[in-house]
């Protein structure tokens, strides 16, 4: 992916020195050579920071919504999973498709460090079914293979089999760890309610406790507030500081969607209606 | 005798039921007016239609002591609002999935189509969700226990 | 052990549990509550300190005290929020959660001894200011004249009624005039916003203190009223409102660069104020 | 030097948890929290806890007091903050240091918070010096020696395979007399220190922010932050709190959470106004509080430099580097 960058850096350079866009926003190193940051660029000498790699974790999606009344143009990077987060703000009406300019990004899968120090393929990658943007203005480059589709729901499927207790206990435990910080939520391009029933208090659906039962709750809603809406990029996952697999629930989910209603992936297709929001006379009907 | 053993011996189970006010609802007044006997352990909350319940709310009953929930509404196709039970089927579909993965024993959360006229069917149900949750004993998943 | 009782004995975040002896209705929107604790006043505040007052089942924030009785505490409180709502709701015998006194009071230090105040209040506003008002005529010698400007939006919403026309008027060296923003077929008094009916008093600011508290807009422009009248910046003195928890200093959230207004305020001057960050 | 092969840590830790309750960094799952020690429990070492440690002395819920409410009483029961004394292992240098702020605040300034203090006073507290620096930990800027542990009552560091134990205090002689058993003479050394990656300098930064309010950095540099609470609940340091009441019917009881000022009910009042309406604002309280307000307050940056929060940011906002924006800021750009 690094070959791209000069060309992303004329692209957004261009679109800035010609007023096309006001803001264009990328990504630029981080701490450290394995970490990068958003970077927000007014002017094309910030262009110079811009950095594309197999490090440009974050999705650039979320930060449109805080710039819903901005007047301009916003121009972003996006790659695969990103594009489909762009998709469903689109879908929910949260952002315009003409007040954007998406720059595609093919990507080939990012890269973080084990726990031992190497450089592995990143877990929020696998099963990746769209490493190509699929919604762009312009595509930096050649598309390239998935390179695991089919591994989509391996998370879930490891699962089966186990006794019901000890399932529960091993979300317990889970539940145990969550500190509430909701990185989850705020990375999330699925979650884009104007107020989180979560984070703004003031209202009775959850406590600011932490303990099992209040966990508990927060996890199983947040999964199914997203319900037909997450693009499965595995932000939510990859961001969580006490590391819980977040992404089994919502992988869950969609696996459940797909297996009742037929054939669905979020935000791959602007034209797509929500699972969840509408239904067919002859849905199944299995809890009956 | 612990607390937690007294309250085993004296053990009844609490149910939550989610009523459809058009349909589900009227079946309980029904199957109560038609004198057919069922358990008084499921605890009523009407709303305007099986739609209207929020998966929060299920999971709120279970934090705050139902061992069992039931969301009833009308027959697809009877919806009063036309197609308010379609939306609430898949989602309760999906839910009810959800909830059976992270662990939750499948009977405690049970959805039925009931229409206004199945007061028997009402009552049966009742008395099947009962006996059901009885034999799993008192829930502890998701449970404020405070 | 008897250490560690010593200790919880003076826990600050346990309330006292106090009474509601009475309830009265200033205006619409706002009930003026007379509390009491079973030996008599909970604590003895200096005017312009504040109390944090709970239903517990619904939650607890803070008010300034209004008032000090004999053996009761008032408080004025606007309906506004969740638990304000629910405080509207209670009847007289209700127990309540109070602790306290919060806050550094309007007598932080001795500027105001001897001086003239001008008191300039609006809506909820005059809650604070009664406070030191009451106070300073219960301590009639130690200060000068008291001149006491009030608005409030109409007649209905005009607070404490009875001070403002009867009580205060009587008392020696005494000048209550009051204003309402729009008035009503029966009202006889002045019309128009405070900071207009401020400049046209006129009130020298020769040898005077401001104590000024209101919604921030009337404040905002009482504030450039008093600088056209040449009024001094450390002659003026405002209290602030911030979300607050603990009411002790700890919980964080009602600071203003390094003050904490539930211990360094509630009352600043305005010299203080405006060395302090804009983020209140 | 009394000694003890690592492996044997364990032997040690039971020895002690006869008599006291010892809470150690354990390893659950893929995480390392502050937790009671058990026989089998995995203890690591040299490495931050997931959570810091302050979570023992201010735990993210704590019940304050239980209460009913009747039409003729209320009834407030105190959860009455008594502890037993027990033992906190393996802290690290710079978690030891945030006790320091944490003290401060909650014991000083005319108010004292019994819950935190009973249980600070009920630690006896047993430091880790690290081995070597993690890539994201910068204590050495922010004055922190990472091979001395003042204020600890035993110190603990690593020589090859032996730990090496030194009492110092009273109090930590007795807990060695205890294990003294267990324990070899030997001739041990700390290793020599290492650099860090990360340097950050503070130095005259309070004094150059105290006018740096209305900057214009802070117009962009909040822009990548999402608001949410990790960096602040990871925070040594950070403990602002929330008080909530968790009621059923007539009864409940009133627990303090852990709050954050990166979210924006923090400052929002009942009126609706809110002090701090925008991420700016949010981002700029963190910043200025840890390296302005707090320090003008209690003549300390708020700030240990355990780099939990560099590690963990899901936009990865680095202190260290803001840090360094400052110290450029042009006052009179």
């Amino acid at each position: 992916m690094r070959e791209l960058v000069d060309k992303a850096k004329t692209i957004a350079k261009e679109l800035l020195a010609k007023g096309e866009v006001d803001l264009v926003m990328g990504w630029e190193k981080g701490t450290f050579e394995d970490k990068t940051s958003p970077l927000f660029m007014r002017k094309p000498e910030d262009v110079d920071k811009l950095v594309i790699n197999e490090f440009c974790f974050n999705s650039l999606a979320p930060y449109l919504l805080y710039y819903k009344n901005h007047q301009g143009k916003i121009a972003l990077f996006v790659k695969g999973c990103d594009s489909r987060g762009v998709v469903r703000l689109i879908q929910d009406e949260q952002v315009k498709r003409d007040k954007i300019y998406l720059i595609g990004v093919p990507c080939t899968g990012m890269m973080e460090l084990n726990h031992e120090g190497q450089l592995v393929d990143a877990a929020k990658c696998r099963g990746c079914t769209h490493p190509n943007p699929v919604l762009y203005d312009i595509i930096l480059g050649e598309e390239v293979e998935a390179k695991s589709p089919g591994e989509r729901f391996a998370a879930v499927e490891k699962e089966t089999g186990s006794a019901r207790e000890e399932v529960w206990k091993a979300w317990a435990r889970n539940y145990d760890k969550c500190i509430r910080c909701y990185a989850c939520q705020r990375i999330c391009p699925a979650c884009n309610c104007r107020e989180c029933i979560f984070v703004d208090q003031g209202q009775e659906w959850i406590e600011r406790r932490v303990d099992e039962t209040e966990n508990g709750a927060y996890s199983l809603i947040r999964a199914y507030h997203i319900a037909g809406r997450c693009v499965e990029c595995g932000e939510c996952e990859r961001v969580c500081p006490v590391g819980l697999p977040i992404m089994k629930l919502n992988k869950k989910i969609a696996k459940d969607i797909e297996e009742l209603f037929g054939p669905y992936e979020a935000g791959v297709d602007l034209e797509d209606k929500s699972p969840l929001g509408h239904f067919k006379y002859d849905d199944p009907e299995e809890f009956m | 005798m612990s607390v937690e053993q007294i309250q085993q011996a004296e053990w009844t189970p609490k149910i939550v039921g989610f009523c459809c006010n058009w349909c589900s609802y009227a079946g309980a007044d029904l199957a109560g007016t038609s004198r057919f006997q069922y358990p008084s352990n499921i605890r009523i909350i009407r709303v305007p239609c099986s739609g209207r319940v929020n998966p929060h709310m299920v999971i709120r009953a279970f934090q705050k002591g139902a061992d069992g929930v039931l969301v009833a509404g009308c027959h697809p196709g009877d919806c009063h609002y036309s197609t308010g039970n379609y939306y609430a089927r898949r989602r309760m579909l999906l839910f009810k999935r959800l909830l059976e993965y992270v662990g939750i024993e499948p009977e405690r959360f049970q959805v039925r189509w009931i229409s206004g006229s199945e007061g028997q069917k009402f009552a049966e149900t009742a008395q099947k969700l009962t006996e059901q949750i009885k034999a799993l004993g008192p829930n502890r998943k998701l449970r404020d226990v405070r | 052990m008897a250490e560690k009782n010593a200790a919880s004995a003076v826990n600050p975040l346990l309330p006292i549990t106090c009474e509601v002896v009475k309830i009265i209705d200033e205006t619409p929107d706002v009930k003026t509550f007379h509390v009491t604790s079973a030996n008599g006043k909970p604590f003895i505040p200096m005017p312009g300190q504040l109390a944090m007052v709970s239903l517990l089942d619904v939650g607890e924030a803070m008010f300034s005290i209004t008032h000090q009785g004999e053996n009761h505490l008032e408080f004025a409180i606007k309906r506004v929020g969740m638990l304000t709502d629910a405080l509207h709701e209670i009847e007289v015998g209700q127990k309540i959660g109070v602790r306290g006194p919060y806050g550094n009071g309007f007598l932080f230090n001795d500027m105001m001894k001897g001086k003239d105040l001008l008191f300039i209040g609006g809506g909820i506003g005059l809650a604070p200011l009664r406070s030191l008002i009451n106070y300073t005529i219960e301590n009639r010698d130690d200060y000068g004249n008291l001149h006491i400007i009030y608005g409030a939006r109409s007649p209905a919403d005009l607070c404490f009624k009875d001070d403002l026309f009867e009580n205060w008027p009587k008392q020696r060296n005494v000048q209550v005039d009051v204003t309402v923003d729009k008035g009503d077929e029966n009202w006889k008094g002045n019309e128009g916003f405070v900071p207009a009916f401020l400049e046209q008093l006129n009130p020298s600011p020769e040898g005077k203190i401001t104590i000024t508290c209101g919604p921030p807009i009337m404040i905002k422009f009482v504030l450039q009223s008093l600088a056209k009248m040449n009024y001094k910046e450390e002659n003026i003195v405002t209290t602030l409102e911030m979300r607050m928890k603990c009411g002790i200093g700890k919980c964080g959230r009602c600071n203003i660069g390094s003050c904490y207004v539930c211990l360094d305020g509630p009352v600043f001057t305005l010299e203080q104020l405006n060395k302090m960050p804009n983020e209140y | 030097m009394k000694a003890v092969n690592h492996k044997r840590l364990a032997d040690i830790l039971q020895e002690w948890s006869k008599g006291f309750k010892v809470v150690a960094p354990l390893k659950i799952d893929d995480n390392i929290r502050f937790k009671e020690w058990k026989e089998g429990s995995e203890v690591i070492l040299n490495e931050n806890s997931n959570i810091p440690p302050k979570e023992i002395f201010f735990p993210q819920t704590e019940e304050m007091y239980e209460y009913s409410i009747d039409k003729e009483n209320v009834e407030i029961k105190e959860q009455v903050p008594t502890q037993e004394e027990f033992i906190v292992f393996g802290i690290s240098p710079c978690d030891l240091k945030s006790l320091e702020m944490l003290d401060d605040l909650f014991l000083t300034k005319g108010f004292v918070d019994p819950y935190y203090k009973a249980k600070r006073d009920a630690a006896i507290i047993v430091a880790y010096l690290c081995d070597k620096p993690c890539r994201t930990c910068f204590c050495a800027s922010m004055g922190i020696n990472y091979q001395e542990a003042k204020g600890a009552d035993i110190v603990i560091f690593k020589d090859g395979e032996e730990l090496a134990f030194a009492a110092q205090s009273p109090k930590g002689e007795q807990l060695l007399g205890q294990v003294s058993p267990l324990l070899e003479e030997k001739e041990l050394k700390l290793p020599a220190p290492e650099e860090f990656v990360l340097k950050a300098d503070v130095e005259g930064l309070a004094e150059k922010l105290a006018s740096m309010f209305e900057h214009s950095y802070w117009d962009t540099a909040y822009e990548k932050c999402l608001n949410c609470g990790a960096c602040t609940y990871l925070c040594p340091t950070c403990h602002c709190f929330d008080i909530n009441s968790h009621n059923r019917c007539k009864q409940g009881f009133k627990t303090r959470c852990w709050d954050t000022c990166m979210f924006a009910d923090y400052t929002l009042m009942a009126g609706g106004h809110n002090p701090r309406p925008t991420r700016k604002e949010r981002f700029r309280n963190r910043f200025l509080h840890k390296l302005q307000y707090f320090p003008e307050r209690y003549e300390k940056t708020a700030c240990v430099g355990c780099g939990r929060c560099i590690k963990k940011c899901p936009v990865n906002v680095d202190i260290t580097a803001i840090i360094a924006q400052l110290k450029e800021v042009d006052l009179n750009g």
